[in-house]
């Protein structure tokens, strides 16, 4: 009885620890899809232009984006960072700003770019 | 009042015992969908007559089992043997132009040499290999139709209505028999009620013949030696029989009404289907022979008649049905169940006869 | 069966050996993967036209035409070992896969590691087109889209007052195809007519083939009368068509055109035609096919595209290829696509739209989707493609 | 009686792979394919498939013949990948998650399978045959119609348009050959996956050791006469389901193996021919539904797939007709499964007859 007891118990907690590693391992496994959308952005009263000669480095390939320009990118892990470079057409200045989004296991996030770079606060919008 | 009872529930069970439980249960399930059907908007005499004219259609190929069941050698797998010469029996009639019960009888006369040919270098194969009948025919099934593919574009077949329009050459891989010999059995004698009802009279007096010639074989001297090296191989030799040749036999035979059975197939169904077509064409007669309580070593003609009225009534009425009622497309999915499940069954049943 | 085997190995040897005495100068060559005669003969019959044309790498030309395995849905290893078996010749500079199954992808993606010169260009994509799309350089598809739309507008062009889509499960889970249903019935509601969905069995399932065709034609006379005889038929699967003609021209009803359309699939079977002298013109197969089908009686209830939507991809994508190989053009150039595919279809205008993904609404520049006139026997054209699609229908998902 | 060695028999028991042998050295010239080309080839594929080959080879120990039942496994891992993908997972973790899920749904259908098969002792091998393709009205129906219904998917990309039902294909991008990639070296311009090998070889290592074990020598003992096995105490039927349990355990994680390097499920049909391509692997390999080794998976997967690809490109240059190829390899695949068969049966029963008639010479 006593050996059987014990037993179940094993069983029961490795079966625990699987289930455990399973959580641990899509919280450090699972891709988050990023939508950047690069068009007029209106919220909390101020409205801002899409951005032109924009840049967007993140963990899959830098990519430009013209005015208008919505791409997809994608993220593992619990949090990532992107980083927009900013050059701007006529004085060639070039700057840059990064933003660190914590993604959670949430799956789909919608970005506006002028708001990131307008400092908004809530640069997420409903699609 | 009590010993009355007991003879009756007595009857009941022998009654049960003798027909299955499967099968009841089966025939309760076709006959509630027939039930059903009317009030989905399903017309009854157009699903009957469906069901009867497979029921014409695929009989003889589930005929074809028997021999090899009663001989021992399993179910036939390598059923593809015997289509492949039906397929080549009708395309040669077609060849010519024949047409009509001519066309027909043609079709079958050059098809059973070619499956007797067959069958024969089958069943020496089979003998070489007892015990793994069932695995092997699968697969010489599965190699005959594809070596059959290369020939079918190969054969010097030149019927323009045979081969592909684009190049002249190579036969279609869906050939139709209007013109030819379409339905000329299903519309023998066919009786018509109504303009609904349609019942394959010419079919069901061939598959009725040919089921008789079946069981009067089993009641030849060659046919009660065949029964017995599949149910007491050890009598048989004891009784100077030859088990090879036997099994040899029953493989012709088995071919051979499947060549026969393809080419009523083929008028009912007014096309043939070439290339990769044949492939999985033996799982539907063995599934309808198991589903008629045959096991894997001893079948009967009732056995074929009851298999093929339930599995070719629950393939014409379930999928119409569901479909009616539930509006999704469940019922593919309900039939392949069905079906694989009815020769699972009947495998993992520990046959009468089973000498082990 | 030994003696069979000795026997073909000794005559391949041979064979082998004679062949490899002519050897290849063409500067480069095109990679044509189609499907097997028996799955699509439109496929496999262009081909063969464009090896004709320009001769087979075996015999010093430019083509090396192969085909994928005849059960593609079982087999996607072999689809792509055969594909990418390809990129084995230095000199294959293109290939060109039509209709790109299941795998495609995968192979391209293959091709693309060890070859990334090798220019992909694939015809009639059944896989998803964000995942094509990711990998080939230009795909081209019937416009499944706006033909949600004019399909249904022609059918009630020409009579019909009910209609019925007949597919099953695994083509309704091709993107494109169930979009388009949708699409078609939104149609519908606005344009007042009915929609009805049936199902018939998939020819790939293990009743074959031969099971899905029964199933058609026994079902085809009850849907008519359950539905009307102005009830127009539509189905995802071209092997359903023939006993849907059958008894079309029988009972009543109409057909306007299949998913891919083309005269060569369910006319010849269904109305008895000996096309072996007309050889490819098609101008020639469609007025054979209408004589057939006015003699029927089933003049103005059957249609389809003049020039086979399969055939003319196939060939298209092949000159396409071809003129990118030679510099003339580059892979991204749409434009230059519908040229090729209008040399190869003399006297067809093609419309061409751009695939635009259903939530992103991003367009796709390297998938293009096409459409030709529809033409119905004994009435004649349409004039689809005229049609304005009014924008609504591209949002529907 | 020692079996003294003979090139004879050496020659008769090693019968399929030499007939192949020569098969492929005929069929590899005619094919026209590069050496370089084909080793890569080749060796992508004993990565992809070995370990689905290896699933076959304790069945076979417990004397239960090839078990086409695998399937089931593939089924399994399959499934565990569909979830995967959906909850958007990659990389390693999502291959680790996808067989931890497959873990438990394998056990369960490797018990079922093995129950059946206890149901239908002698017969095993058609019914598992049978039974792969009864499950696969069950995985259908539990793809097509619970999936996004009664499960919960989420992932708009993999549903089907009418709300529930997977699709019938879907990108694996994220999961692509991330095993293969992890940790590969480049050879003469080839990638070798060693990680993938290295999974592969912990795998047979552990088929080797397990049949040291206590229950792995109880299972052998049932394999070669359940009656004497049973007298002897040991769970007879136990056995043979723990013996099916672990080939569909092996063969979920073969699938999932398979699939992370084909980077593409086909959602309906991917597991399907799996059954029929591993054994015909293994018959290949000069194994027989009684005697199964971890060289004869290796030969095997490697004389198959040199065949499977070859054979495509030499039926074409030998008839000189594209489509006639591709037919010439499903004739080919098929004949040499029907004909290794026949070979092995005609051999045993040749054994039999030769024992029986010294045992009859002795009794005189």
């Amino acid at each position: 009885m006593n050996v059987k007891l014990r037993r179940n118990l094993l069983r029961v907690a490795l079966c625990l620890i699987a289930v455990a590693g399973g959580f641990l391992l899509s919280f450090i496994g699972m891709y988050h899809s990023i939508i950047l959308d690069n068009s007029e952005f209106s919220g909390a009263g101020a409205v801002l232009p899409p951005l032109e000669g924009l840049r967007v480095v993140s963990e899959a390939e830098p990519v430009e984006m013209s005015p208008g320009d919505r791409i997809l990118v994608s993220a593992k892990g619990p949090s990532t960072t992107l980083v927009f470079e900013i050059t701007s057409p006529e004085t060639q200045q070039s700057r840059e700003i990064s933003y660190t989004l914590h993604m959670g296991f949430k799956k789909q996030f919608f970005l506006s770019v002028p708001a990131i770079v307008g400092g908004e606060k809530d640069p997420f919008f409903v699609e | 009042m009590k010993k009355k009872d007991r003879m009756h529930k007595g009857g009941i069970e022998k009654f049960i015992a003798n027909f299955g439980w499967p099968r009841i249960i089966i025939a309760i399930f076709l006959l509630l969908l027939f039930v059903i059907a009317p009030f989905i908007g399903i017309d009854v005499g157009t699903s009957l007559s469906d069901m009867l004219v497979r029921v014409g259609m695929n009989g003889i190929l589930v005929l074809a089992m028997v021999p090899m069941i009663q001989s021992g050698c399993g179910l036939n797998f390598g059923l593809p043997l015997g289509i492949i010469a039906g397929l080549v029996g009708a395309v040669t009639s077609m060849e010519y132009n024949w047409q009509g019960l001519f066309g027909f009888g043609m079709a079958v006369l050059f098809a059973i040499p070619l499956a007797v040919l067959l069958g024969v270098m089958y069943g020496y194969f089979i003998n070489m290999a007892k015990g793994d009948e069932m695995m092997i025919g699968t697969y010489v099934g599965f190699s005959v139709v594809a070596f059959m593919s290369m020939m079918w574009l190969r054969l010097p077949y030149r019927n323009p209505l045979l081969v592909w329009g684009f190049s002249g050459t190579g036969l279609r891989t869906t050939i139709s028999l209007t013109g030819f010999w379409m339905k000329v059995l299903d519309n023998f004698l066919a009786i018509r009620i109504g303009p609904r009802f349609f019942f394959p009279t010419g079919s069901f007096i061939f598959f009725a013949l040919c089921c008789v010639l079946v069981w009067a074989f089993f009641k030849t001297k060659t046919g009660i030696a065949m029964s017995a090296v599949g149910s007491n191989p050890q009598f048989a030799r004891a009784h100077g029989v030859s088990e090879d040749r036997m099994r040899i036999v029953s493989v012709v035979l088995s071919t051979v009404l499947g060549a026969v059975g393809m080419v009523v197939y083929e008028q009912s169904y007014g096309f043939i289907q070439l290339y990769m077509g044949p492939l999985y064409m033996a799982f539907p007669a063995v599934a309808a022979i198991l589903l008629g309580g045959a096991t894997i070593n001893s079948a009967t003609i009732s056995n074929v008649v009851i298999g093929t009225f339930l599995f070719q009534g629950i393939l014409t009425m379930t999928p119409s049905v569901i479909n009616g009622m539930l509006q999704t497309d469940v019922a593919e999915v309900i039939r392949i169940l069905v079906s694989n499940g009815m020769i699972l069954y009947a495998l993992t049943r520990k046959g009468k006869g089973t000498v082990k | 069966m030994k003696k069979g085997l000795v026997l073909a190995l000794v005559v391949g040897l041979w064979m082998g050996l004679s062949a490899g005495a002519a050897f290849a100068d063409a500067e480069f060559h095109i990679g044509m993967v189609t499907n097997t005669v028996s799955q699509s003969e439109d496929g496999f019959r262009a081909g063969q036209a464009f090896l004709k044309k320009y001769g087979d790498v075996a015999n010093g030309g430019m083509v090396k035409h192969i085909t994928m395995p005849d059960n593609f849905t079982t087999e996607m290893e072999t689809t792509i070992s055969q594909i990418v078996s390809l990129s084995d010749d230095p000199k294959m500079k293109v290939i060109v896969v039509d209709e790109a199954v299941i795998g495609v992808t995968e192979a391209f993606r293959r091709v693309r590691e060890r070859r990334p010169d090798i220019v992909l260009l694939a015809g009639e994509p059944q896989e998803d087109p964000n995942m094509i799309t990711a990998v080939a350089d230009m795909c081209v598809m019937a416009d499944h889209i706006s033909r949600g739309y004019t399909i249904i507008y022609g059918a009630k062009m020409i009579g019909a007052d009910t209609f019925v889509h007949i597919s099953f499960p695994r083509h309704l889970g091709i993107e494109l195809l169930s979009r388009r249903m949708n699409i078609m019935k939104e149609a519908c509601k606005d344009l007042g007519m009915k929609f009805v969905q049936e199902t018939a069995p998939d020819p790939t399932s293990d009743v074959g083939v031969a099971g899905a065709q029964q199933y058609v034609l026994e079902k085809t006379p009850a849907w008519i009368e359950k539905y009307g005889k102005k009830a127009c038929f539509f189905s995802t699967n071209q092997v359903h068509l023939e006993p849907l003609f059958i008894q079309i021209a029988k009972y009543g009803g109409y057909f306007l055109e299949g998913d891919s359309p083309s005269p060569l699939k369910g006319y010849p079977g269904a109305f008895h035609l000996d096309l072996s002298n007309e050889k490819g013109d098609w101008p020639a197969i469609m007025a054979k096919t209408e004589k057939a089908v006015v003699a029927a009686g089933a003049g103005g209830r059957l249609g389809t595209w003049a020039y086979s939507a399969t055939y003319s991809m196939t060939l298209g994508l092949g000159e396409f290829g071809k003129a990118i190989a030679e510099g003339k053009t580059k892979a991204s150039d749409a434009q230059a696509l519908v040229k090729a595919m209008e040399t190869a279809t003399p006297g067809v205008t093609w419309k061409s739209t751009y695939y635009r993904d259903k939530n992103t609404g991003v367009q796709k520049k390297n998938y293009v989707m096409l459409m030709e006139d529809t033409y119905v026997f004994g009435k004649g054209y349409l004039h689809l493609t005229d049609l304005e699609v009014p924008e609504k229908y591209y949002k529907i998902k | 009686m020692k079996p003294k060695y003979s090139l004879k028999g050496a020659l008769i028991s090693n019968l399929v792979p030499i007939v192949f042998l020569m098969f492929a050295a005929f069929a590899v010239p005619m094919s026209g394919l590069s050496i370089p080309y084909l080793l890569h080839e080749m060796i992508s594929r004993l990565a992809r498939d070995s370990l689905l080959v290896l699933s076959l080879v304790i069945p076979v120990l417990a004397g239960m013949g090839l078990n086409f039942g695998m399937v089931l496994g593939a089924m399994a891992g399959q499934i565990g990948m569909v979830l995967v993908v959906d909850w958007g997972l990659g990389g390693m973790p999502a291959l680790l998650v996808a067989a931890l899920l497959g873990t438990p749904i394998s056990i369960g259908l490797g018990y079922f399978c093995g129950y059946i098969l206890n149901l239908a002792k002698g017969r095993e091998m058609v019914t598992s045959y049978i039974i792969g393709f009864f499950m696969n009205g069950a995985y259908q129906f539990l793809l097509l119609y619970c999936m996004g219904s009664i499960i919960p998917i989420t992932n708009p990309e993999l549903l089907l348009s009418r709300g529930y039902g997977i699709r019938n294909s879907m990108d694996l991008p994220n999961i692509r050959q991330v095993l293969d990639r992890l940790v590969s070296v480049e050879v003469f311009g080839m990638d070798i996956p060693i990680l993938t090998f290295a999974v592969i070889a912990v795998f047979c290592l552990l088929i080797v050791w397990f049949k040291t074990t206590k229950i792995g020598q109880d299972m052998r003992a049932v394999g070669r006469n359940r009656a004497v096995a049973n007298g002897a105490g040991i769970p007879v039927e136990k056995t043979r389901i723990l013996a099916i349990i672990i080939s569909t355990l092996i063969a979920c994680y073969g699938q999932i193996v398979s699939l992370q390097n084909l980077g593409t499920i086909n959602t309906y049909n991917s597991h399907e021919q799996v059954g029929i391509f591993s054994i015909a692997a293994l018959l290949v390999g000069g194994a027989t539904a009684e005697n199964a080794s971890i060289a004869n998976v290796f030969v095997g997967v490697f004389l198959f797939h040199l065949m499977f690809v070859v054979s495509p490109m030499a039926g074409k240059n030998l008839i000189g007709d594209a489509q006639l190829g591709e037919y010439f390899r499903v004739f080919v695949s098929y004949g040499i499964i029907a004909v290794s068969l026949l070979l092995h049966a005609w051999k045993k029963r040749h054994e039999m007859l030769e024992r029986r008639l010294l045992e009859n010479d002795g009794k005189e």
